[in-house]
């Protein structure tokens, strides 16, 4: 527990060096948010006033010192661009968000380690061979346009999965507890939501999927390949283990702790990539929110979603450690 | 005299690699009888760890078994399947002592959940825990039902190879190939687990195979001893007979080097030869104070020297 | 033949990755004298607008009836060009901080460090499109944003490289012989650092030609009318399902052009960086 | 890729979900929009296309712009009188009004709705602010409203319609800080309009959910199958919605379709294109203030290189008016004598040959900024950068941002050598085009961006600005627009032809300018 608190202590200066840059980046910016909050027919004296209004006439000093004073009372500031409390937006869009990178991780994890092993265990021959050069390529595909080949082809020209959203439009979402449709609707025992939101989901978790599943074989195949090099696994051998058993049991421990550590730098990839994704498949989530902001200066968005990315980040660290120690148990006892 | 336990002969092995063909054991026979402990002597790179990676079926990648025939308990091992030997001989019927025992043990496992998978796979049905924890009671380990709760990281070296020890006994097998159990210990240690295995093989009557490059642990522990030189075994016999009369001019010098044996300093002029580039005939000769014209030419093979004593060497070609 | 190379070689996917590389360099080259109708860069041909692949438009031609083969050709260049400014900036930037702060243990060391690490937490897509929207929309600034994304990576190699260096027993012994710091960094210490750097710019052209793509498929990077990849298939999705040659050519495109250098960085890592070769 | 039916029934997963695939919004009664929210839902906050597609159908003005070309009904209002001079205006109210929570609608709500306009100052007050003053609107009785002006002005009546009547007794408990409910309104309504909101449903961007609200005034016996709930679910790129119209998943598009998936869409089994002529100019601004285009013969150069057969009936397939000036040509004050510029490649030459003769750098690189969302004016950027390039003058296209782009208009210096962009209906006055767009005292908004000043043309549309008369109007208009056209301020293209995608579900689509057809009210499901 003192661990995790450590953790977080020191996440702390780096999110406020996040807040640093990104604040200095987004004030640097030629686009005037006064004049997207006056809309379309303003004059410019009624941008004025709004400027004036959102104190966007102060020194960037006092802006930024106001704003941090802000976030640590946990007040985000409304958008420029709806005048919403940013906070509620965000949070209203999170679940989506997370919903989809999760499940893109589980398939990532749950595709990847499988064919890591499998590749190493049919080292330098064929099968290994194939699945490098798919992995690589795996990452070497454009999300965007894989993203509308997948369309194209499973919406359109076969028409199995659904186009676009996170729900077919009308059906009701369950009311919550999680925001994650899968899980509320299971808890709710409402299978119709729960087959829709799952045909929905999978082109865009796949989408997303792929450079992980990619980036987690590669981890996986090397790590057991390193592993299957060491005294304990021969000892093992010696010792009369069957083989797949030590493979799938043993050998897999050691060897996904690399690939652990890289779900942490994956999650950070799969919430920029969601940008992207969710733009294609109009997912209604975080990323959209974001292109948006960026669209319109609405400079609080982007500095929240910034702030929230950068905590994600620092949390997704720290489940990492902590999935390597639940794994190693000499990390354990270093801390 | 009943069958040996373990009966090889004219065993060659070869690693094939990126950068050519390896001999790595060109000529070895051996005779180890039930309940007896033969040491297996040579320096390091001479093929030992090769050569009980052949006798388990575990080979590293590239190595094949060019000729030869491996008897245990009558059975010819080298025809075995993998899966076979997997289910009838390793962990089962030849127990495994390895060298290093931090190196041996996974360390992401409990100790416990790595003894009982031995036994899980191997051993009569029962209670395993229980036989388990009587085993490492019976290696002197203390607190043996916490030890199994623990990492392998939390154990001093001593106890690891106690538990590598009780490892190896767990399905009571009928050998026990130790390599170099002890070297990775302090000397203390070292004295104490050497009384240990030698306690537990009269005790259970199982047959060892002890692969060490120190002669003062052969002299202690074994009854028998093989004399092993870039993959050639060269001398073999009871050790008292050996150290006393060694023949081969190799175990000689080896004699010679021993800080207890020597007293100057001395050590055998010229390099093993790299396993790449192997001499033809007899591997010593290029380092032999006492090779002939006729030694690269000689096909290696044991000629006997005494009662159980053997050596490969041109000199006893004509006594023979 | 030296033995690197000859072991690059043999490994099926490293030589295949090699092959796609030269043949994308060609293309960057000798684009315009390759490309059937190289006046297709710029020029526009309303009457053979959204043409299907036929012999004389192999892959069909786009909205403005420009032959898709040609700019798939032509846009081999501004691919290069990218991927080689971006990386060459951040490792002009990267590499240097990365010696300084490995090489010294002092507070400089620490806050480059520290800065390094807060670049490498921001989130890059939205950092670049962030930037690439303050500074005006074009591929100039999308360059920016991904040198100011990417050069942490440097800084980081070359840190733990440096850092590992610096306590070697042979540079002590240069120390010892009186040698200055900035001839051991620059003659002893860098030259040990080569093989990661290399490794890592290699992986990184390819991945700045993908993250380029997507600047440009977001209307953020390239603008019209170069014959950029992601552009092009963005500009597709207008004419999509009907058009399916128009989206599917240029990204294909992408998709060759990143795994080469992927699989080529793949080799060199496990030629050049012996402890990796075993995973071989 | 025809798959064999055991293929089909191997995948199995697929197969199970092959019914959620397929799932379309065909439910009874409802339909889903892909077109884009405003950015908030205050209609006095905010003013533009997507409000009135939104506001048109939750809330009710005085009149109405109904028709194409649009003419004002009379709406919450009966009817109105205006003083000869031109500055007091009385409307009597409708009986029988009635807002979402039930109450009925009065001449003080009116007031409110007004006064709150003018006190949140944003765009949809910049036709009254000049010219209005809170305390000079007044309700005499339940049923009067009436306006004094400070000063004549012509365009107010066309104006009356943009100002939605909002619900005081909704909005004054969810004022914060004299703020007249800003905060609340912008996720909330308080209208009369035929459809109302489920505020629990809102997601700003993505989702937005209508109900039909039967007690509207205007009554429903006119529809007998209106639409019941309407979905807003944005379709963040104009493709993606075109192709849920075509798998039947979307039921109404924006009114913005590339001209190239008409035909795709028309071919398809579920959904139609509505083409529509609109009052919607297509312009190319040139920074009158910047070199070369400080010159008339350099900017007489460009408007003759511009290849608008060709871009009017190759790209963008006919659908689209060619209107070579500022002022939509449906719409009175057009002058229909004006000499307009064609495409002549030759002339482009002779009149460049006389700028440089004047000293004009015709040489120098010129920057056209589009909007990169808008792919019609990336290909129409594209399509000039070719025709200049055989004339010898360098263009370059740079990808921008509506937001990035009128940021820079504010100063001359600042903005884009050229930029392209439409002029939308607001109100139906000459005023929201070339009265707003040329004359000088505008200059620093995007509509002016052009930073063109002829004292003559200024005062022309000051006159115009400040009578009632339309005939004096249309004649003041017509002269100015001319010599608007005479200077080559801008290169004017087109009128928009509004191509609209619609389910086959969907009939009696009723299309005004005002609005782009976005009321639901009209429509039938069948």
């Amino acid at each position: 527990m003192s661990f995790i608190l450590r953790r977080a202590l020191l996440a702390i200066p780096s999110l406020f060096g996040l807040l640093v840059v990104t604040f200095l980046m987004i004030h640097v910016s030629p686009a005037d948010p006064a004049t997207t909050l006056a809309g379309d027919n303003a004059t410019a004296e009624q941008i004025a006033r709004i400027r004036h209004q959102y104190g966007l006439d102060q020194p960037l000093a006092v802006q930024f010192v106001r704003y941090v004073a802000d976030v640590a009372q946990l007040d985000f500031g409304d958008s420029q661009y709806s005048s919403r409390p940013v906070a509620t937006d965000l949070l209203g869009r999170l679940p989506a968000t997370l919903e989809l990178t999760l499940v893109a991780l589980i398939l990532a994890t749950a595709l990847g380690i499988p064919i890591g092993v499998v590749a190493a265990m049919h080292h330098n021959r064929w099968p290994d061979i194939t699945l490098r050069l798919l992995s690589v390529a795996g990452v070497a595909v454009a999300t965007f346009w894989l993203a509308i080949m997948l369309q194209m082809f499973f919406s359109m020209r076969l028409g199995w999965l659904p186009l676009r959203g996170r729900l077919t439009d009308g059906l009701a979402a369950p009311a919550g507890p999680t925001g994650l449709l899968l899980v509320d609707s299971l808890l709710h025992g409402d299978l119709t939501v729960f087959t829709d939101a799952f045909a929905h989901i999978v082109l865009p978790a796949a989408t997303l999927a792929l450079g992980g599943i990619a980036t987690i074989a590669r981890f996986t195949r090397a790590g057991v390949l390193d592993t299957m090099s060491r005294d304990f696994v021969q000892y093992a051998r010696a010792t009369g283990t069957p083989r797949q058993r030590l493979i799938w049991i043993y050998v897999l421990r050691n060897s996904v702790l690399a690939a652990v550590s890289q779900i942490g730098l994956l999650f950070g990839g799969l919430i920029a990539g969601s940008v992207v994704v969710e733009s294609i498949f109009d997912w209604p989530g975080i990323g959209n929110y974001t292109v948006q902001a960026i669209l319109t200066a609405d400079s609080k968005v982007l500095l929240a979603v910034t702030l929230l990315i950068g905590v994600i980040y620092a949390v997704v660290n720290i489940l990492t450690d902590l999935a390597q120690a639940a794994i190693d148990p000499r990390l354990r006892e270093r801390r | 005299m009943s069958a040996p336990i373990l009966d090889v002969s004219g065993l060659r092995v070869s690693i094939h690699g990126e950068a050519g063909v390896a001999r790595i054991l060109h000529h070895i026979a051996l005779r180890l009888e039930r309940g007896r402990i033969m040491g297996l002597v040579g320096e390091s790179g001479c093929g030992k760890s090769t050569f009980i990676r052949t006798i388990l079926g575990v080979l590293a990648k590239g190595g094949r078994v060019e000729s030869g025939r491996i008897a245990f308990d009558g059975i010819d091992l080298l025809a075995m399947s993998d899966r076979a030997m997997n289910s009838q001989i390793r962990g089962r019927r030849i127990g495994f002592i390895p060298q290093d025992p931090l190196l041996a043990l996974n360390p992401l496992f409990r100790v416990g959940t790595q003894l009982l998978e031995i036994m899980r796979n191997h051993a009569a049905p029962g209670d395993h825990r229980a036989r388990l924890l009587d085993l490492l009671r019976r290696v002197q380990l203390p607190d043996p039902e916490g030890a199994l709760r623990r990492y392998p990281h939390q154990f001093s070296g001593g106890q690891r190879q106690r538990l590598l020890i009780a490892a190896a006994l767990t399905c009571a097998p009928a050998l026990i190939v130790a390599d170099e159990p002890t070297t990775a210990l302090d000397v203390t240690t070292q004295q104490q687990i050497l009384i240990l295995l030698k306690e537990l093989v009269a005790e259970t009557g199982t047959a060892l195979l002890f692969v060490t490059h120190d002669l003062g642990v052969v002299a202690q522990t074994c009854d028998e001893m093989a004399v092993i030189y870039a993959g050639q075994m060269v001398e073999t016999g009871p050790t008292r007979d050996v150290l006393a009369n060694p023949r081969h001019p190799y175990t000689r010098a080896l004699l010679a080097c021993h800080p207890d044996r020597s007293t100057g300093f001395a050590s055998i002029p010229g390099t093993v030869p790299p396993a790449l580039h192997m001499p033809p005939g007899c591997r010593f000769a290029p380092r032999c104070p006492i090779a002939q014209s006729a030694c690269p030419a000689r096909k290696p093979h044991l000629l006997t020297v005494g009662p159980d004593h053997t050596a490969d060497c041109i000199l006893y070609e004509t006594a023979a | 033949m030296p033995p690197a190379i000859r072991r690059l070689l043999r490994d099926i996917p490293t030589s295949v990755g090699l092959l796609i590389v030269l043949v994308v360099v060609a293309l960057a080259i000798a684009g315009p004298w390759l490309a059937p109708y190289p006046g297709d860069a710029s020029a526009s041909h309303l009457i053979r607008r959204l043409k299907p692949p036929s012999a004389d438009f192999p892959f069909g031609t786009d909205n403005l009836g420009r032959d898709i083969f040609s700019r798939v050709i032509l846009g081999a260049r501004g691919a290069l060009e990218v991927s080689l400014l971006v990386v060459g900036a951040s490792m002009a930037i990267g590499v240097p901080l990365g010696l300084v702060a490995g090489y010294g243990t002092g507070w400089v060391s620490e806050a480059i460090m520290r800065v390094t690490d807060v670049f490498l937490a921001l989130p890059q897509l939205v950092l670049a499109l962030a930037l690439a929207q303050m500074l005006g929309p074009s591929l100039e600034s999308a360059m920016i944003a991904l040198v100011v994304t990417y050069w942490p990576f440097f800084t980081r190699i070359v840190f733990s490289e440096t850092g590992q260096l610096r306590t070697a027993l042979f540079v002590d012994a240069l120390q010892g012989l009186g040698a200055s710091r900035t001839r051991i960094l620059l003659l002893h210490i860098l030259p040990n650092t080569a093989s990661p750097i290399i490794v890592r710019a290699t992986i990184g052209l390819g991945f700045t030609i993908l993250v380029a793509a997507t600047l440009g498929f977001l209307g953020m990077g390239a603008t019209p009318p170069d014959p950029d990849w992601g552009l092009a298939v963005a500009q597709s999705r207008t004419y999509l399902p009907a058009a399916w040659w128009f989206a599917t050519f240029p990204g294909l495109a992408i998709l060759f052009t990143v795994l080469g250098f992927n699989l080529l960085g793949d080799g060199l890592r496990d030629i050049l960086d012996p402890r990796l070769r075993r995973s071989r | 890729m025809d798959l064999t039916r055991r293929q089909a029934g191997a995948l199995s997963l697929a197969a199970m979900l092959a019914t959620a695939g397929r799932a379309s919004a065909a439910q009874a009664g409802t339909i889903v929009r892909s077109d884009g929210q405003p950015q908030n839902l205050d209609p006095h906050q905010i003013f533009d296309v997507p409000m009135m597609g939104y506001a048109l159908n939750t809330y009710d003005g005085l009149y109405r712009y109904e028709g194409n070309p649009p003419e004002m009904q009379p709406w919450l209002a009966e009817s109105h009188t205006s003083s000869p001079d031109g500055l007091t205006w009385t409307f009597t109210l409708r009986k029988g009004a009635k807002f979402h929570d039930g109450s009925d609608v009065t001449a003080a709500d009116i007031v409110y709705s007004f006064q709150r306009v003018l006190a949140l100052g944003k765009a949809p007050a910049s036709a009254f602010l000049p010219i209005l003053k809170p305390a000079n609107i007044t309700a005499p009785d339940a049923t009067t409203v009436k306006f004094q002006l400070d000063k004549p002005y012509g365009p107010f009546l066309a104006a009356i319609p943009i100002v939605a009547i909002v619900n005081p007794r909704a909005i004054k408990p969810n004022e914060k800080a004299n703020d007249w409910g800003a905060t609340w309104l912008a996720s909330n309504e308080a209208g009369s309009g035929a459809y109302k909101l489920d505020p629990a449903s809102y997601t700003p961007i993505e989702r937005l959910d209508l109900q039909r609200f039967p007690d509207h005034f205007y009554g429903w016996k006119d529809n007998p199958k209106p639409v019941e709930t309407v979905l807003y679910r944005l379709a963040h790129e104009t493709s993606t919605g075109v192709l849920g119209l075509m798998n039947g998943s979307i039921d109404m598009t924006d009114s913005y379709l590339p001209t190239d998936q008409v035909e795709q869409i028309q071919s398809s089994k579920s959904a139609r294109v509505e083409k529509s002529t609109s009052m919607r100019v297509f312009v190319i601004r040139m920074n009158n203030a910047k070199p070369p285009f400080d010159n008339l013969n350099a900017r007489k150069a460009f408007a003759h290189a511009f290849n608008y057969g060709g871009f009017i009936t190759d790209i963008l397939k006919g659908y689209a008016d060619r209107d070579g000036t500022p002022m939509p040509n449906t719409l009175w004050g057009f002058p229909k004598d004006a000499a307009l510029y064609e495409y002549d490649l030759d002339k482009a030459k002779d009149y460049m040959k006389k700028a440089m003769a004047e000293g004009a750098p015709m040489k120098r690189p010129v920057e056209i900024h589009i909007q990169s969302q808008l792919e019609q004016t990336n290909q129409a950027a594209q399509l000039f950068q070719s025709d200049l390039q055989s004339i010898g003058i360098n263009l370059k296209v740079v990808g921008d941002t509506w937001a990035n782009i009128t940021s820079n208009t504010a100063k001359a210096d600042t903005t884009p050598d050229m930029w392209i962009h439409w002029v939308s209906t607001y109100f139906v006055d000459p005023e929201n085009w070339v009265g707003q767009m040329y004359d000088s005292q505008f200059s620093g908004t995007w509509k002016a961006s052009s930073w063109y000043k002829n004292p003559a043309v200024d005062d022309m549309l000051g006159q115009a600005r400040g009578q009632v008369d339309q005939g004096q109007r249309q004649a003041l208009y017509e002269k100015a627009t001319k010599q608007i056209v005479d200077d080559c301020v801008d290169i004017w293209v087109y009128n928009t032809v509004e191509l609209r995608g619609l389910s086959r579900r969907i009939s009696n689509y009723r299309f005004c300018p005002v609005g782009s057809g976005g009321e639901i009210r009209w429509m039938q499901l069948t």
